[in-house]
């Protein structure tokens, strides 16, 4: 109900015909996510430097975590200095925060950002929430465990982490992207079946292609 | 030569004849009849060829043995022997016409109408004064009769409406011709002719009374409602003998007798035809019966015709020319209208979308119409320009104004009528019944209308050398029109093509460069054709006389060629634009502004002729007289035909309702017209000076970057993609105007060039846009969207267009640009100059509007499935941007002969060019470099993305991202509807569509005025005669009285 | 032209049934009122023709065998009028017919006389 | 407050009137007549304002309460209308006529309750929910406990202990 | 061909140079605006950094040819323009391309790249896109009119459109710079300048990290990337550009550092002061006093 959108509908061309327009199909991108190959020694060690120095965070407040990332930009924490600074869409960003807990709908809309941002891409998990549903671990509507529906780098925990948790977490991520572990956007790909029945158990209303390019 | 009094013999004596026929022997007398009326025809004919071809002698026959002032005589001179033809053929075809009506009502049915011709013969050839009292009332029982036979009571009240008046009126006519004898002895016009010197104080009186009473007959402005109501409502037929036959006999009434009157009663004669002229056609404009309307443009024909014969003190021995082109015409087209219109059987003048069922019937209406307001090739064109020629001479300019005035007036109606039977909505209407004895009549007289006017034309001394080739072959295409469309097509093109190569040799300077944008440009949009199916009627005809007028333009050696050529190119395109499916009302508005503009041109021409010794065009380099008003007029006259602002209302609609291959035609070729005017008169009269300081080109360059700018600004605010790139042309336009204003070396090669890009780049978004139409079916942008995906021809072709229309380095339109730019620093026009770079920076916002709202965006799910623009229409949009690509690598090959062709006019401030290179005294521009610069670049960085983006993955139209949602429908996830909201809050209070308004003001004023006026016409007999009375006593008033 | 003579009292007469006539053509709603007006317009204006051709003590111009012999032209009174009137009255005649046929198909259709009634057709 | 009432009882039959506070009382009344005792209260009483309406799960008594609770904003006083109606086939009439507010309220109710409002537009539609398929979680026979646990793979390792229990235990680890 | 050869080296090395100082300009600038909010800011080679990393993605979109080409057009815009300017007075060696066009030349070329840009993030399908084009070309419009009032004034006052020639006429003296010798025009130049560089009061065009808008809404990767080295290089030209005009040239790199880093600052304290007009706001104030000013220039220039 309320999904008209989805649906297969018939509209009639200027010359008078039907055409059949398929909206998941026809609106849609329908390709499944690839993992792609690293670059090889110094080079894909260099791209990883300028990853971890240039960390480009997506700017959506996904629950109640996203207020303590606001200090962050304040002259009192300046995460500016870290090379991290704040992008307004998702296709230019290079890191999700998911700044507490999840609802199912939000989830939905996590998912979609998620993989509208391009490899490699890094997620940050805020607060007790995201890793085993906080203090909604029991609610009806609420996700326990983020890493089951996607890749998660870096847990920061707390109910919520102070902006000083956040910049330590921050600077892990640092260090992983410098290692070369953070490939959460191959393993995505890897293991696409599996997140995708995952997030499908739960969100009803698929009303999306598989993959959101 | 069979002797005139055997016409009155004959159709007595057929008509005492016919009194014995029984009531079975209707068609018997009939036939009788029309043998009758036939071989009255046959005198009057014959004796017409004697004056013209013989040079005969005019005759007099006198009756019952004495000569005059003791018996009647007649006299069969060139004038009569004419004018009786007209009324025996109008009466002989007349009568074909009415056959099935006059069987019905039988033998005495035939006998009236007998009698009434009689009557109009004699009332021609008498030269006794009584006699033609005795004559004016047996034709007008016999007209009164007629009508008596309808059964319809409005009829029967109009006939007796129309009794009392002649009654009255041939009742002072008596009293008049009474005490004319009293003061002479005699009832001879030629004697009263002869005593006329010395009159005495109450013969003037007398022959005032006659006078007046004739003018009565030719029923003056407001005295005339009881004749307006025989034309409402009387048959077609009947009608049609009244406007062809009694007001044509009643004209040469007037003729006759008009050395009677004084010169200061010439004046009042002339005073009440303009009146008659303006009044009637004010009234006519709220006219919805057709039969009404036509009693109201014959009324007012009339008039003009009185007024020519008012004025024939200044016109001389040019009179007869005149009054008999407009009179003839006059003669042929009402008899033909009004027949047409008893076929019709409408009484509302929408309902006649009806008569496009027959196609041939629809033609001669079109015929009758143009022929009636004066439109090459028709006689009333020569008559009214020789008319206002010979006004201008003896500096009558007041005269001039009014039946300009009149003319304009009357196009409104006519044309309005002639819109409703082309464009409305006739599916629901039953066809009507056609009768070949009913078609013939007309026919003939339609093609007479072409015989007279080929005739008036070869005796006119600057007519006859006009070429009429061109026109010609455009109308022998009405001939092929049967035929499918490649052939007509192919044979356009070859036809063009054949005379361009023909005229080739011929061209010099500006001519050889607007030539090659009419005849190049109207080949390469006529390829387009090809895309259409089918038969296409009455597109090639009128295409091709537009582009005659447009050769006519610059093969015109006399200014009357010039007009003509105007003319016709008018004609041309107005039929053009209406076959638009909504452009009834912009063709109508293209219409009457290019007779606006027709007529200022024709006041101008005229203006200029005074005092030279002929017509050539070179005549406007030294004008003796007004050279500022002529300058002025013709400059507006020609600045109607490019839009300028306040002039331009016309332009949106008409251009963007036409079809797809029609709009380049109007809009990128046929607005050159008027800057090929411009371009002439420029060049022949230089500047003028207003009062002596305040020169004309420097406020035409004003109103040129005005119009530059509000041209574009419109066009940023149009949501019609059609109707946008109408609004860019009147934008591009003022460029040029102000280009041309600038009158030095760089502006007048700014403006020239962008003519010629401006022929290419509308050419080309016009084909393409109208071929994105084609497949989408709407022209509305926001409806579109996305296209790119399913046109990428055609977004091509707008990408080239719209870099070259926003003169974007390193595409040719810069090139225009930047000369622009070093032309104002010459001329120190600063300011003018910034508004014009304003211009260009609107020019963007359109431009990009057109080519996002269209191409760009979501595609909608209609068009998911449409296809690529017809290939024909695609074919010549990549012949123009071979030539655009060209022209921006090699610019001088289009600027150097530009520039030569200039330089005999302005020879300093040119151009330096070496190669590509070209300097200015201001700055420097190479556009080869800058080309190749350009495209290393591109290419540079192109490959250097290509390395570093490999492999992207296609996604479609809604993998976009969307704040974590996802769109739900294309319509709503196209930005493109009131695409510049926010920059019509901060100006929009400029495009407020005052200009449109204050026109549309002025047409519902005139409306309001001719409604206003036609209130006296209560429909009460009585009243009617109340107005004789009173058009008397003011009359003489006015004759006598002193004031 | 004398005071009180005949061809000056019939010629003001004349004017006077002229415009009585006038008079009663732009007054009258009646139709058969207005015809009757224009009648006496008809009959003033022949008045007027016969007063101007008259000549003081001179007869008809019926040429018969006795005034033809001599110098019948001073005898006479001018025949011109004579012939103009006669004329006249028989087209004033055939009008005023033509008119009452008018009048009663007229009043056949909508039943009424009244000038007024028969405004169908205007403006 | 207290002239309110009487006068409603005059036009109404009122179950049962609690006055909480000087300016809120509650007040009962049946299915059938609420919609028009609320009606009177806006048109005639002055009670402009719908604060909110909400609803309870009595489970034990096997009906929901419903409850409206209306302010008027020149006494400055509170009036809730509570109105009882059965589990089964839980359905009330629609107010939305009355505060075009009501009908996200009751599209709340709708889908976290399963009451259901005839006539409320866009009533059936998702409001927060998208694809709930279980019963409406407000009820008080859904667990939400067990739900989670089935749907939300559940971290393992979780402890959950009795707040007072547990505090006690860690305080006061000697009692 | 030699020639050739050199030019195109010269050219390469002009790049180079302009590149780099647009990229460090860039983040210094940042560096100024956080320390005067009292943060410690970026690091000043920050946008280095950020433009290596996007061109390190891996995956990237696309929405058809015109989106794939739009940036190469917007570069091609910025290269073009850096190119046919004179950078260094007097310099054959960055001189360019400057021979081929003049001042009427550079003013148009400029918007080359902008309409390039707009029909490529025209075809992502964006809403935003087409409302930050709708945007940033009527805003654009209205800032032309008081430039181009500046610029006919200067081509008044040096009888000359050759960029080459107005540096000329400028040298010898700082009081022979044209903002001593035609303050108005050059106010009016200025005050459009502001528009010109899309800083506060006038950023409602891209609207820089609030919301997603602007024309390159769907941009990213080495798309991005491209789009990046163009605002190092398409500002400086400008800068470079209004420096020619207004402020005397540059006979030296030093020069030219120093000038347009204050040309530049001067948009970056306004930008700081004010806050941001809506499009309707700025097109309305462009039309008033700056606009005044220009046409008080060119009547001055004209008439004393």
């Amino acid at each position: 109900m309320g999904k008209e959108y989805i649906e297969k509908r018939t509209v009639i061309s200027p010359e008078g015909n039907p055409i059949e327009v398929d909206p998941l199909k026809d609106y849609f991108c329908d390709a499944a996510p690839k993992s792609c190959k690293s670059a090889s020694g110094i080079i894909e060690k260099f791209a990883n430097w300028a990853r971890s120095e240039s960390l480009w965070v997506l700017g959506f407040g996904t629950g109640c975590g996203a207020i303590e990332m606001r200090p962050l930009m304040t002259p009192r924490f300046d995460a500016y200095r870290f090379g991290i600074q704040w992008r307004p869409t998702p296709r230019q960003a290079s890191v999700f925060v998911i700044s507490g807990y999840l609802s199912v709908k939000t989830l939905k809309r996590v998912v979609r950002s998620y993989e509208q941002m391009q490899n490699p891409k890094f997620v940050v998990a805020l607060g007790s929430c995201t890793i085993n549903g906080g203090m909604y671990w029991d609610s009806y509507n609420t996700i326990n465990r983020l890493d089951h529906y996607m890749p998660v780098d870096v847990y920061i925990a707390g109910c919520m982490p102070r902006p000083e948790a956040l910049l330590a977490g921050f600077d892990k991520l640092k260090h992983i992207i410098r290692e070369g572990r953070g490939e959460g956007a191959n393993k995505y790909a890897e293991n696409f079946d599996w997140y995708k029945g995952n997030q499908k158990k739960i969100i009803k209303d698929w009303d999306m292609p598989d993959y959101n390019w | 030569m069979v002797a005139p009094i055997y016409i009155i013999a004959t159709l007595l004596g057929v008509a005492f004849a016919l009194g014995l026929f029984g009531k079975k022997m209707n068609s018997m007398a009939g036939l009788l009849s029309v043998v009758a009326l036939g071989f009255a025809s046959f005198i009057s004919l014959e004796w017409l060829a004697g004056f013209w071809l013989y040079d005969r002698a005019a005759e007099y026959i006198y009756t019952a043995g004495f000569k005059p002032p003791f018996s009647i005589n007649l006299l069969m001179g060139k004038d009569e022997a004419l004018f009786t033809s007209l009324i025996n053929i109008a009466g002989f075809f007349g009568t074909v016409y009415l056959w099935d009506k006059l069987k019905k009502i039988g033998s005495n049915g035939y006998v009236t109408l007998m009698g009434m011709i009689l009557g109009l013969n004699v009332i021609i050839m008498t030269r006794d004064l009584f006699n033609l009292f005795v004559f004016l009332e047996i034709s007008s029982i016999a007209t009164a009769g007629l009508i008596i036979f309808s059964q319809n009571l409005k009829t029967i009240a109009a006939g007796f409406k129309y009794m009392l008046a002649t009654g009255i009126i041939s009742g002072i006519l008596l009293l008049g011709i009474i005490f004319m004898y009293y003061f002479t002895g005699t009832l001879n016009i030629d004697d009263f002719l002869a005593v006329h010197s010395l009159a005495v104080k109450g013969f003037g009186v007398a022959v005032f009374f006659v006078l007046i009473s004739i003018v009565l007959e030719l029923k003056p402005f407001p005295a005339n409602g009881w004749g307006l109501d025989v034309y409402e409502s009387a048959d077609s037929g009947i009608a049609a003998m009244i406007s062809a036959g009694t007001a044509t006999a009643s004209f040469f009434v007037m003729y006759k007798l008009l050395p009677l009157g004084t010169p200061q009663f010439h004046m009042v004669l002339a005073g009440i035809g303009l009146a008659t002229f303006i009044g009637s056609n004010l009234m006519g404009l709220k006219q919805t019966n057709p039969n009404r309307l036509l009693g109201y443009s014959s009324i007012g024909q009339v008039g003009l015709l009185v007024t020519i014969l008012g004025l024939s003190e200044f016109l001389g021995e040019r009179t007869t020319f005149i009054a008999y082109s407009i009179l003839i015409s006059h003669f042929l087209a009402k008899a033909g209208l009004f027949w047409i219109s008893g076929i019709v059987k409408r009484s509302e003048i929408k309902e006649w979308a009806v008569l496009r069922n027959n196609r041939l019937l629809l033609i001669l209406f079109g015929v009758f119409i143009f022929t009636l307001i004066g439109f090459p090739p028709f006689p009333s064109f020569f008559g009214k320009w020789d008319l206002v020629l010979n006004m201008a001479s003896n500096n009558q300019y007041f005269w001039i104004v009014g039946i300009l005035i009149g003319s304009l007036l009357e196009g409104v109606y006519l044309f309005r009528w002639l819109g409703y039977a082309l464009k409305l909505d006739n599916a629901e209407m039953p066809a009507f019944e056609v009768k070949w004895n009913k078609v013939l009549p007309i026919a003939v007289f339609g093609a007479a209308t072409f015989v007279v006017g080929y005739f008036v034309s070869s005796i006119h001394p600057y007519a006859k050398i006009i070429n009429y080739i061109p026109l010609a072959v455009a109308l022998a295409f009405v001939l092929i029109d049967f035929l499918p469309v490649y052939v007509k097509n192919t044979l356009a093109i070859l036809a063009m093509a054949y005379y361009y190569y023909y005229l080739y040799p011929t061209l010099s300077s500006f001519g050889a460069v607007f030539g090659a944008i009419f005849m190049v440009g109207g080949i390469v949009t006529l390829i387009a054709g090809y895309a259409f199916k089918g038969q296409r009627r009455g597109f090639y005809p009128f295409a091709l006389m537009m582009f005659a007028g447009l050769i006519g333009l610059i093969e015109a050696k006399t200014t009357l060629g010039f007009f003509y050529a105007w003319e016709v190119m008018t004609v041309g395109s107005y039929f053009l634009i209406i076959r638009g499916k909504k452009s009834m009302p912009h063709a109508l508005s293209y219409m009457l502004f290019s007779m606006g503009g027709a007529y200022l041109m024709l006041a101008g021409f005229a203006i200029a002729s005074v005092g030279q010794f002929n017509l050539d065009m070179s005549t406007l380099s030294h004008v003796l007289v007004h050279p500022t008003w002529v300058f002025i007029l013709l400059a507006v006259g020609f600045l109607t035909k490019t839009a300028s602002l306040g002039l331009h209302i016309w332009l949106p609609g008409a251009h963007a309702e036409a079809e797809t291959d029609v709009s380049p035609m109007v809009s990128a070729i046929l607005l050159k017209a008027g800057v090929f005017g411009l371009v002439t008169l420029f060049l022949a009269m230089g500047d003028q000076l207003i009062g002596g300081d305040v020169s004309v080109i420097y406020l035409l360059g004003w109103l040129g970057a005005i119009t530059a700018v509000m041209g574009n600004l419109m066009a940023a605010f149009q949501e019609d993609a059609k109707r946008l790139l109408a609004y860019s042309s009147v934008g591009v336009l003022g460029y040029i105007l102000f280009g041309l204003s600038l009158m030095s070396h760089l502006g007048w090669l700014s403006a020239v060039s962008i003519s010629v890009t401006h022929f290419m780049f509308k050419s080309l978004l016009f084909l393409a846009i109208g071929g994105v139409v084609w497949r989408v079916k709407t022209k509305e942008m926001y409806r579109m969207g996305g296209l790119i995906k399913r046109m990428p021809f055609s977004f091509f072709s707008v990408l080239i267009g719209i870099i070259v229309l926003a003169g974007l380095p390193p595409l040719s339109g810069f090139s225009g640009k930047w000369i622009f730019y070093n032309a104002v620093m010459a001329k120190e026009w600063y300011l003018q100059g910034a508004l014009i770079f304003f211009s260009g920076m609107i020019a963007f916002l359109y431009t990009f509007r057109l080519i996002h709202s269209v191409f760009l965006g979501q595609l909608k799910d209609e068009h998911r499935e449409v296809k690529e623009a017809p290939f024909w229409i695609l074919v010549p949009q990549y012949m123009i941007i071979g030539v655009l690509l060209y022209f921006s690598a090699i610019p001088n090959s289009l600027l150097k002969p530009i520039g030569k062709i200039i330089s005999p006019y302005f020879p300093t401030g040119g151009l330096e060019w070496t190669g590509q290179h070209a300097v200015s005294t201001y700055g420097y521009w190479n556009g080869l470099v800058i080309f190749y610069i350009v495209i290393a670049i591109f290419v540079t960085v192109l490959v250097w993305l290509i390395i570093n983006n490999r492999k992207a993955q296609k996604v479609k139209q809604f993998n976009i991202v969307f704040a974590a949602e996802r769109p739900f429908k294309p319509e709503t996830s196209h930005y493109a509807y009131n695409f510049y909201a926010h920059y019509r809050k901060a100006i929009g209070i400029l495009v407020e569509p005052k200009i449109t308004g204050w026109w549309e003001g002025v047409a519902e004023w005139a409306h309001a005025m001719g409604d206003k006026f036609r209130k006296i016409y209560n429909g009460n007999g009585q009243s009617y005669l109340i107005h004789i009375m009173a058009f008397i006593v003011i009359i003489y008033l006015i004759s006598f009285g002193g004031f | 032209m004398q005071l009180f003579s005949i061809e000056y009292i019939s010629l003001v007469v004349g004017f006077l049934i002229l415009l009585i006539g006038i008079w009663g053509i732009l007054t009258r709603k009646n139709i058969l009122k207005m015809v009757i007006g224009f009648s006496l317009f008809d009959t003033g204006t022949h008045i007027i023709i016969v007063a101007l051709g008259y000549v003081r003590n001179k007869t008809a111009p019926i040429l018969d065998q006795a005034n033809l012999q001599t110098n019948t032209a001073q005898k006479i009174v001018d025949p011109v009028p004579q012939a103009l009137v006669l004329t006249a009255i028989v087209i004033g005649l055939g009008v005023t017919a033509l008119m009452l046929v008018y009048a009663m198909k007229l009043h056949n259709e909508k039943k009424t006389l009244n000038i007024e009634k028969y405004n169908d057709l205007k403006w | 407050m207290q002239t309110i009432i009487e006068n409603l009882q005059k036009h109404f039959q009122v179950v049962s009137y609690h006055q909480q506070r000087e300016n809120l009382g509650f007040l009962i009344a049946s299915k059938e007549v609420a919609v028009g005792l609320i009606t009177h209260l806006r048109d005639y009483e002055g009670f402009a304002h719908l604060v909110l309406l909400t609803a309870v799960d009595w489970i034990e008594d096997e009906h929901f309460q419903l409850t409206y609770l209306l302010h008027h904003p020149e006494k400055k006083v509170d009036l809730g209308v509570r109105v009882m109606i059965s589990r089964e086939n839980a359905e009330m009439y629609s107010i939305h006529h009355l505060w075009e507010q009501a009908r996200t309220y009751q599209r709340e109710l709708r889908e976290m309750f399963g009451i259901n409002f005839p006539g409320s537009p866009d009533v059936d539609k998702p409001f927060i929910l998208e694809g709930w398929e279980e019963i409406p979680p407000y009820r008080r026979d859904f667990d939400t406990k067990e739900y989670s646990e089935k749907t939300y793979f559940p971290r393992p390792g979780r402890e959950t202990h009795d707040p007072a229990e547990y505090m006690k235990k860690k305080l006061y680890p000697n009692e | 061909m030699g020639t050739i050869v050199t030019k195109i080296l010269y050219a390469l090395l002009t790049l180079f140079i302009v590149t780099n100082y647009g990229l460090i300009l860039s983040g210094v600038v940042r560096k100024i605006g956080a320390r005067v909010g009292r943060r410690h800011g970026i690091r000043f080679y920050q946008p280095y950094i950020d433009l290596i990393k996007n061109y390190t993605f891996r995956t990237r979109i696309t929405h058809g040819i015109m989106y794939y080409i739009g940036p190469v057009f917007r570069l091609t815009g910025g290269i073009g323009l850096l190119l046919f300017l004179p950078v260094i007075y007097g310099s054959p060696v960055f001189d360019n391309f400057s021979f081929a066009g003049d001042l009427t030349f550079v003013l148009y070329f400029q918007f080359f790249g902008v309409l390039g840009m707009a029909l490529g993030a025209g075809e992502s399908g964006h809403p935003y896109s087409a409302l930050g084009v709708s945007r940033g070309l009527a805003q654009t419009t209205a800032m032309e009119l008081p430039l181009t009032l500046g610029v006919l004034a200067l081509a008044v006052q040096y009888h000359t459109l050759n960029i080459h020639e107005i540096v000329a006429a400028q040298q010898g003296s700082i009081l022979h710079w044209t903002l001593f010798t035609n303050p108005l025009a050059a106010i009016a130049m200025m005050l459009s300048f502001l528009a010109m560089m899309g800083r506060s009061p006038f950023d409602v065009v891209l609207a820089p990290q609030e919301i997603p808008i602007g024309p390159p809404t769907e941009y990213h990767s080495a798309l991005l990337g491209v789009l990046q080295l163009n605002r190092a290089i398409f500002p400086a030209a400008k800068l470079i550009l209004f420096m020619n005009l207004l402020f005397g040239g540059a006979t030296n790199w030093g020069e030219l550092v120093i000038k347009t880093f204050f040309i530049y600052m001067w948009s970056v304290f306004v930008g700081i002061a004010y806050p941001r007009f809506r499009v309707d706001q700025s097109v309305r104030w462009y039309f008033g006093i700056p606009l005044l000013i220009g046409v008080a220039a060119i009547l001055v220039v004209k008439y004393f």
